[in-house]
This record gives structure tokens, sequence and C-alpha cells, in this order.
């Protein structure tokens, strides 16, 4: 009994979020051998990033994740900024802390939605769209874009904070707990969901070091890693929160571990707006006409936690104001990669929900 | 009086056969409008009840309040060209659609409906053995979704029909057994326990009060049938793109989903004939039909509900739920009919 | 922090719970906006419509080399103009154009401007505006 | 800039490793014993003559963080999927777009581009006025082509 099945998940495929294509082959209803195609949203970011101004290159980070999109700025600015040697003041470090989490939690509120449809529930989505959507509205408050903001700039953001993006988030901070509350009982009470997840999945911590997995999936798998604490950048060495582990590494414990995220990151961007202080929100070094100016020479690998994992951007300069080669470690690629180990001999419906918690989003993969 | 002496009473000047025959044309397209307009107006009411719980507004471009989008809509369907796979079986993925929705007409002609003042008692067909027929003709769906499946030479497709039959036989024989149930209470009440209406007449207290584990499990049943979230394995479109119908394009894909949006309403029409007292209720016996309404409306919205809210349960989950909890649940649920039948006499 | 999985209860009386809520939310005002007839409140800082005012800009070219997808090419107007010797001016395709706002950013003389007005639908390859209808208000383009 | 072994400290602060190619695979493998099991990244960096190999690697346990780093000119570099599984995928990105070839890889492919893309792209020499197409064969298999009416 051996006769399987070639089938052809995607590109174009409900559940593959986007353009990942699956090649399984499938004996009956089990699949034996998974095979992740992928490259069908290439637009080779590293490339262009070689041929645009450092100023510029924000633009292609946006496009990467584009469901969050401030935290893959953050992350470039990081290297940017290191390579041209123009720090943000403090009031910026905060505002793009906040926008960071902000993001995350847009992020996640996606990945949520997308879930529940990978699952068959139609409705939680248009709940964490609801809640995104008050995202939205501080991003293009902040802004003036809802989706790719192009906030950050190299040397501090774009514009500061008003006093009504601070109310704003505010009234965010009081109703989303509440909200992410509902939506997690949505889920973790419904029995179907439960059988659906628990134990399906599984991913061993060795497997999930091994395979270079970042992020809440690793977390889900019990290493206590977050790249927030290990290597604290931005104001996060400064506000208190906590990481969610857990040490079951199943399809629900990614689940709750992200859960979890989204509630600590309400908690950061209560403490962070408290804590925002006065002064400018931007290096004068890096005004205006210096924007085509800016040289960089060395190299710098500067690492963020997005909400996929670990996003790292290394950057080499030689002097001139563009950079050299940017290379982008791409959190969501690990994250997929390990999709070969962990989808087989599990049923179709299966695959579906474990490549629904790797929570993958193509303009970061393919780049 | 009913349906069918009303009207032969308006065309009695035609002579007895001609009357007669007459009579059943007509009623029979009457019915079969009223039934293909019931199922859209299901479609609107689905469409307008998701927006609302989705925080959406839903259709409200075409005609008042969006009423008219049905018939856009059909339009659309009949507009679009029929794009047929060059691989397939040609006459049974032809027949597969029209299988479905036939099977589901011919299944809402043995309903009764109750009584409505002048128009006495609705029904076409009062066969003496309705609940055998209607559960008989029940039967075909699944062959036309097996068809539509096997013939599309797709592997989607092949896997969603070999799921929709595996989902079908686990949850048929608890299905039979709930129904059975329903005969052996109906049995002392009446003489003709296989007569649909007459189960339904002698139903003074609802079914579904003395037996709610047959509520439970043919409520289960009927989801399964119409095969909508949580247990739509056969068709998931997150997984299989789209089942047994991924190859369906136009109107023969409209049949489909006219069939299973006719089979949601069937069905709430069979849980409130049989579990929820159907046409029975307080003060006058002529407005039975506004009952019967009630009540399957009141069923449609807790399914609209349940399939909204619910994720989709796995293939193999179902088959063992089906097998070991819902096949013992009912024929725990005979013997209690049975036994409250035989010693209690209720 | 080891996150808790939740407690195992009762079968079914979560689901229920969970169709529930979902019912709940009938009653809830739906937050769809229906666009052309409702309009939606656009953020002081919505930016996207660029303007140009053709007396202050002086040709310098800063905003086509900052542009990071190449939207925005230089054009011969002639137009008596003594700033701009050149007379070379911006044109922009807005089908490609990001909204990034680094030509606002960079330009010397703030010729160049974004502005809230975002209504610029256009059937397709029409979308280059020309240094002279960059300068014209939206409802006076057409295209 | 002539390629030295040894150590530095780099912009950021973190430690880098410059090796030969030669003693690539006995540093990476006792860093590996020394703990460090995660393979952040593989990073090809094309100077012209010769081409960089940046390996990130990260100790979980220790919360280090090392730069290894290595040159090679004839585009050959060993490969270290046996030590770490992620630098499968990465190491065919890297042979994708920057054209290295990792010897001892079990599976070199191009990982996004089609498998008969000409060029790499993140080369310097890379040609960017010759525009390829992709399409897809009946195998539903992309594959590039340099005229204009094939692809989409």
């Amino acid at each position: 009994m051996s006769e399987w099945v070639e089938l052809n998940m995607g590109p174009q495929h409900p559940s593959t979020h986007g353009v990942l294509r699956l090649k399984i082959k499938v004996e009956g209803e089990i699949v034996r051998e998974v095979e992740p195609v992928i490259g069908y949203l290439h637009r080779n970011a590293e490339k262009l990033c070689e041929n645009t101004f450092f100023c510029d290159n924000l633009l292609y980070f946006d496009r990467m994740d584009y469901v969050g999109a401030p935290g893959m700025e953050v992350g470039y600015l990081e290297a940017a900024e290191k390579l041209l040697g123009v720090p943000p003041p403090e009031r910026a470090i905060w505002i793009r802390t906040i926008m960071a989490e902000l993001s995350r939690i847009a992020s996640h509120l996606v990945w949520l939605g997308a879930y529940g449809l990978d699952l068959g529930m139609l409705t939680p989505f248009f709940y964490a769209f609801d809640l995104r959507e008050k995202i939205m509205t501080i991003f293009v408050e902040a802004s003036g874009s809802r989706l790719l903001t192009n906030y950050c700039s190299i040397g501090g953001v774009y514009q500061d904070f008003n006093e009504k993006i601070v109310q704003e988030i505010e009234d965010f901070i009081n109703i989303a707990p509440s909200k992410i509350e509902e939506l997690n009982s949505l889920f973790v009470k419904n029995d179907i969901f439960i059988s659906r997840t628990k134990g399906i999945g599984y991913m061993s911590k060795e497997v999930a070091i091994d395979y270079g997995v970042t992020g809440p999936m690793l977390r889900a798998s019990g290493v206590e890693y977050d790249v927030r604490k290990a290597e604290p950048y931005l104001a996060y060495s400064k506000v208190n929160f906590e990481i969610p582990v857990s040490s079951k590494g199943d399809n629900l414990a990614r689940f709750l571990v992200r859960i979890e995220e989204m509630r600590q990151s309400v908690k950061i961007i209560s403490q962070a707006i408290k804590k925002l202080p006065d002064g400018p929100f931007f290096n004068p070094k890096a005004k205006k006409s210096m924007m085509i100016r800016m040289r960089g020479e060395g190299e710098v690998y500067a690492r963020t936690e997005a909400s996929k994992g670990e996003f790292g951007v290394y950057i080499v300069g030689d002097g001139g104001v563009k950079p050299y080669r940017v290379r982008v470690r791409s959190p969501s690629l690990k994250n997929l990669s390990v999709l070969r180990e962990i989808g087989k001999n599990v049923m179709i419906a299966d695959l579906v929900a474990i490549s629904g918690t790797t929570d993958l989003v193509f303009g970061e993969i393919d780049r | 009086m009913s349906l069918l002496s009303f009207t032969y009473g308006i065309f009695k000047v035609l002579g007895y056969d001609l009357a007669t025959f007459v009579t059943f044309l007509i009623d029979s397209i009457v019915f079969l409008l009223v039934a293909s307009v019931a199922v859209a107006g299901t479609i609107y009411f689905f469409r307008k009840y998701m927006a609302r719980v989705q925080l959406r507004i839903g259709p409200n471009r075409v005609g008042k309040f969006g009423t008219l989008q049905l018939i856009a809509d059909a339009f659309k369907l009949f507009g679009k060209e029929s794009i047929l796979p060059r691989l397939r079986d040609d006459l049974p993925y032809k027949v597969a659609p029209v299988l479905v929705f036939i099977g589901l007409l011919v299944a809402f002609s043995i309903l009764p409906y109750g009584s409505l003042y002048y128009i006495g008692d609705i029904f076409i067909s009062n066969s003496g053995v309705g609940i055998i027929l209607l559960f008989a003709v029940l039967a075909i769906m699944p062959i036309g979704e097996l068809l539509a499946g096997i013939s599309s030479h797709n592997k989607y497709s092949l896997i969603g029909a070999l799921r929709a039959v595996a989902k079908d036989i686990s949850f048929e024989v608890p299905m039979m057994l709930s129904v059975l149930a329903i005969v052996v209470m109906a049995s002392a009440r009446t003489t003709n326990s296989l007569n649909i209406s007459s189960v339904v007449t002698s139903e003074l207290l609802p079914y579904g009060i003395l037996e709610p584990l047959g509520l439970f499990v043919f409520f289960i049943s009927m989801i399964a049938r119409a095969s909508y979230t949580p247990f739509d394995m056969g068709e998931s479109e997150s997984e299989l793109v789209s089942g047994y119908s991924t190859e369906y394009t136009g109107m023969r894909f409209g049949l489909f989903y006219l069939g299973m949006f006719g089979t949601i309403l069937l069905g709430s029409f069979i849980v409130s004939l049989f579990y929820l007292g159907g046409y029975n209720g307080p003060y006058s016996s002529d407005i039975g039909l506004i009952y019967l309404l009630i009540k399957a409306v009141i069923v449609v919205v807790i399914s609209f509900t349940v399939w909204l809210a619910m994720p989709r349960i796995r293939i193999d989950k179902f088959v063992n739920f089906g097998w070991k909890y819902l096949l013992p649940i009912s024929v725990i649920n005979l013997v209690l009919a049975g036994f409250l039948t035989i010693y209690l006499g209720w | 922090m080891e996150v808790q999985e939740p407690k195992r209860r009762i079968p079914l009386v979560g689901t229920v719970e969970g169709v529930l809520t979902v019912f709940k939310h009938v009653l809830m005002k739906p937050v769809t906006v229906q666009y052309p007839e409702e309009k939606e409140y656009v953020p002081e800082r919505f930016r996207f419509r660029i303007f140009l005012n053709l007396d202050d800009c002086v040709g310098c070219t800063l905003c086509e080399q900052v542009c990071p997808n190449k939207s925005i090419k230089m054009e011969t107007v002639k137009r008596n103009n003594p700033r701009n010797k050149r007379m070379i001016y911006p044109d922009v395709n807005f089908g490609t154009c990001t909204v990034c706002r680094n030509c606002q950013e960079i330009c010397p003389t703030d010729a160049i401007y974004l502005t809230h007005v975002f209504e610029t639908s256009r059937t397709k390859n029409s979308f280059l505006y020309s240094p002279e209808e960059l300068a014209m208000p939206e409802e006076e383009v057409k295209k | 800039m002539e390629f030295q072994p040894g150590e530095e400290k780099g912009k950021d602060g973190r430690k880098i490793i410059k090796v030969k190619k030669e003693d690539l695979l006995s540093t990476l493998e006792s860093l590996k014993k020394k703990g460090f099991n995660h393979l952040s990244l593989i990073t090809g960096v094309d100077r012209k003559d010769y081409i960089e190999v940046v390996y990130h690697l990260h100790s979980f346990e220790s919360n280090e963080y090392v730069v290894v780093k290595t040159v090679t000119y004839n585009s050959k570099v060993p490969s270290v999927t046996h030590l770490w599984k992620s630098a499968d995928w990465d190491e065919r990105e890297e042979y994708d777009l920057m054209g290295i070839e990792f010897e001892g890889h079990p599976d070199l492919r191009r990982l996004f581009l089609p498998q008969n893309w000409v060029g790499h792209p993140l080369r310097k020499d890379y040609n960017m006025k010759n525009v390829q197409y992709i399409n897809m064969d009946e195998d539903g298999e992309d594959y590039a082509t340099f005229d204009p009416g094939d692809g989409w």
C-alpha cells in the first residue's frame, strides 16, 4: 500500500496565504512528503536596495512584512543608523517602540483571523480585523498611510506624535484586552478547535533550533528566547514584559503563545505611552537636504524581534550614498523551511492547520 | 380541505380527469417556484445575517436592502461561460448538479406544511410511507456529489467526493435510527406512523422535548447532510479548494450552491416538523404554516450561527464521532423512545 | 512565562458559548463605511495627490533623484520663470508613486507637496501627470 | 584589500572571526561544539574579484553571537548543511542569487528563480538590462525565457 498521489497545493489556493506552493504526496488523506516551492512574489529587494539611497530603502522594508510594516522599518533602521552614525533621539526611540509593538499586534491579528479561516471559522476573521482597524487608524493618524506606513526615517520619525494619536493609542489600550479575550475565547473554548490543534504539528526543541526557527514558533517549542530580551534594542530594556513560552510544541501552543504576546504587547504600549519623553523626534544630522548625502562604511548586522521572529538586516557599506550589499534574514523563510519536517505524515487538513500556525507572509519570504 | 382540493375546486368545470391533471400540474409548478424562491430567500437571509454577525452590512446595492441581489447573481451565473474540464466524464459530470437539485426539490414536495385559512392543508404528496420516501429522496444528493467528484477528474474533487461519502456513511445510520425513534413514538398515537402529516399531528408535545438526544443527533445529521461548517469536509474550501464542486462553474456551480442552502432550509423544516411540534401551535390551527415557518426560521438562524462560529472538524474525527458517539446515542435514544411509549404511554 | 492550556471542560458547553458570542454581534452596529455616499474621515496627515507650484520650482532635480521607484521624471516646459532657467519641471506617474513623501521632504523651495486629495481614479496607463496638470486641481485634470 | 585570517570587532560590536576557506568547516564544527546551535544567516558579498561568505552564528544557551567570514575566489564553498539544517535554504538562496556553489549540498537548486534563469542577480556584474520573462510549462514548473512573447 504505497500508492501516493502528487497533489499541488497552490500557488493559488485558499489556505496558502498568498503564493505558497506546496507539492505534496498524499496517500489517501495522509501527507507523506511536503515540498514548499516559493519565489512567486520574488522582487529581489536586496538588489533593489543596492540601487537606492539609504533613506529610500525603507520603502522596500515596508513591503516585506506588509501586515506589520513599522516593525520591519525598525529592523532596517537599527542597522542603517548604526552604519550611518545617526542615532535617533530618545523620543523617537519610544515612538518606534510603540509603533513596533502596534505592528506586532496588527500582524498577529491578521494571523489570528486567517488561522480561523484555515480551520473553517468564518467570523473571527472579521472581529480580528475590526480590532486591527483601530491600529490602522493610529497608523494613518501618525503617518498618513494605513498599511505601508513609511513612518520611521533615518535619524528619527517623520512626524511627531500629537495629542490625538496619544489619545487614540490610549483608547486602543482600553479596548484591546477585552477584544483579545473575546477572540481568544471564540477559539480555545471550542471543542473542535482544540481537537484540531492540540497535539497536532508537534515540533521538538531540537528540530526548531536546527532549522533556525525563531519567534513564537520557537518559543512554543520551549526555548525562552526573544531578541527583545536577549539583545535589547529600542526601549525594550526599560519596559516590563514577559516572554510567553510553552513546552508543548504543537499548534495549540503556538496559538496560545501568540495570543499571550498580543497581551504583552498591549502591556508594553501602555507603559511606553506613559514614559513617552518630550524632546526632539528627529536627529538634526539626518534632516532634509542631508537625506541623499548620508554615507556609510563598514558592515553592520542588526537583529530585531519582528512579529514573525528574528528579523536581521546585514548592511555592507563601501562609503557611498547607496549600500553595497543588503542582506535580510527573513524569519518566515526559516519558519517555512521547517514545514518539510513537521508537515510529514499528517492529514491534509492538519497540513493546512500547521502551515497556518507558521504565520507566513510572502512579502517577507520571497522579498 | 387542502391545497389540492382547493385547486381542484377551481378547475372542476373541466371534468374529473382533466381537472385532476391540471390540479397536480399547477400545484407542482407553484410548489417548485415557491421552493426555489424560498431557497433564494434563504441565501439572501444568510448573506444578510452573516454580514450583520460579522459587523458588515451585506448586500445593499441592488434593489431596496439588496433584495434583488440574488436575481442579479442568478443572471451573472447564467451568463458565465461554463468551463468544462477536458478530461471529464461527460454525462455524469453534467447530470451531477441536476441530481443534487432535483433530489432537493422532490424532498420539498414530500413534506406537509400545515394549513392556512382559505387554502387549507398545504401538501402535494401525502404518501402513506412519507418518511421512508423522504429519506430515500435525500439519499439521492450524495450520489450527485459522488458523481461530481469522480467525473471531474480532479484530485481535489476526488478527495472531496471520498470525504463526502465517508461522511455520509457515518451519519446516515444514526440519523435513520433517530427518525425510527420518532416513528416508534408516533406509533402509539396514530395508526399511520409512517405518514409525515399524521406523525406531526400526533405530536401534541414536541418530540424534541421527549427525545432531546434524538434532536441532537438529527440536528447534527442535518448539518452534515447540508455540508456546511463544522461538517463540510467534502467541500472544505481551505483544504480542497472546493471539494467535489471544484471543476464546476456558472450555473452548474450555482445548482450545488442552491442545493446546499436548500438542504439547510429543508433540514430546518424537517427538524421543526419532527422535533419542534411542526405546524401545531396554540390558538387556531388555521395558521399552522405560520407556526412552521417561525420554527423553521429559528432553526435556520441556529444553523447559520453554528456555521459561522465553528471550525471544520477533521474527517477521521468525524467518522469516529459518527460511529463511536452518534450511533450509541441514537441507539440509546431509540431504547428510551420505546420505553417511554410502552411503559409510560406518553 | 509558561502559557497555560485551557482547562478541560464539559464538552459542548464552550462551543455553545462561542456560538452565542458570535450571535451577540448581530445587535452591534456595522463598521462598514459606505464609501461614495459617506465620506470617510480623512486624517490630518493623510497624503496622496502631489501638487506642484510651478512658480516656486527651481528645477533642481532633487525630487527625481530621491524618488525610490523613478516615478518622477524631469520634463521641459516652456514657461517664463526666472528662477528656473533650465525650464525643467517634474512630472509624476501616479501609477508607480508610493507616496513616500521623499520629494516633499527634500524639496528646497517647497514647490512640490502632497495633499489630501485621493480620488484620482483613472483608466489604465493614464496616471502620468505633466507638470501643468500637477499644478491644476484634481477636477480640472481631464484624462 | 588583502584578506587576513584573524579576529576583530565589527562596527556593531559583534565578534568577527575571519578564516581561510580551507579552515572554514573545522572552525564552524568547533563553534557548533561550543554551543553555537543556531545558524542565523549565510550571506554572500560580491567584492568583484572575490566573494565574501559570512556566517552569523548564535548560541541560545549563552546568548553569544559570532560572525564567521571567509572568502572564495572560485565561488565555491563547502556546505554546512550537515551541521545545521537551516543552512539548507540559505545556501540554496545564496546559490540562486549570488552564485556561490556550496560543495556537498544535498539538493543545490535555485530557491526563488526558475531553474533555467541565466545569471545570478546579486552579482555586481549582472546585466539588469537583459530582461527575462517567466512562464509556466505543462507540469506547472516555471521557466525563464528571453522571449517577451512567451512570458507573462
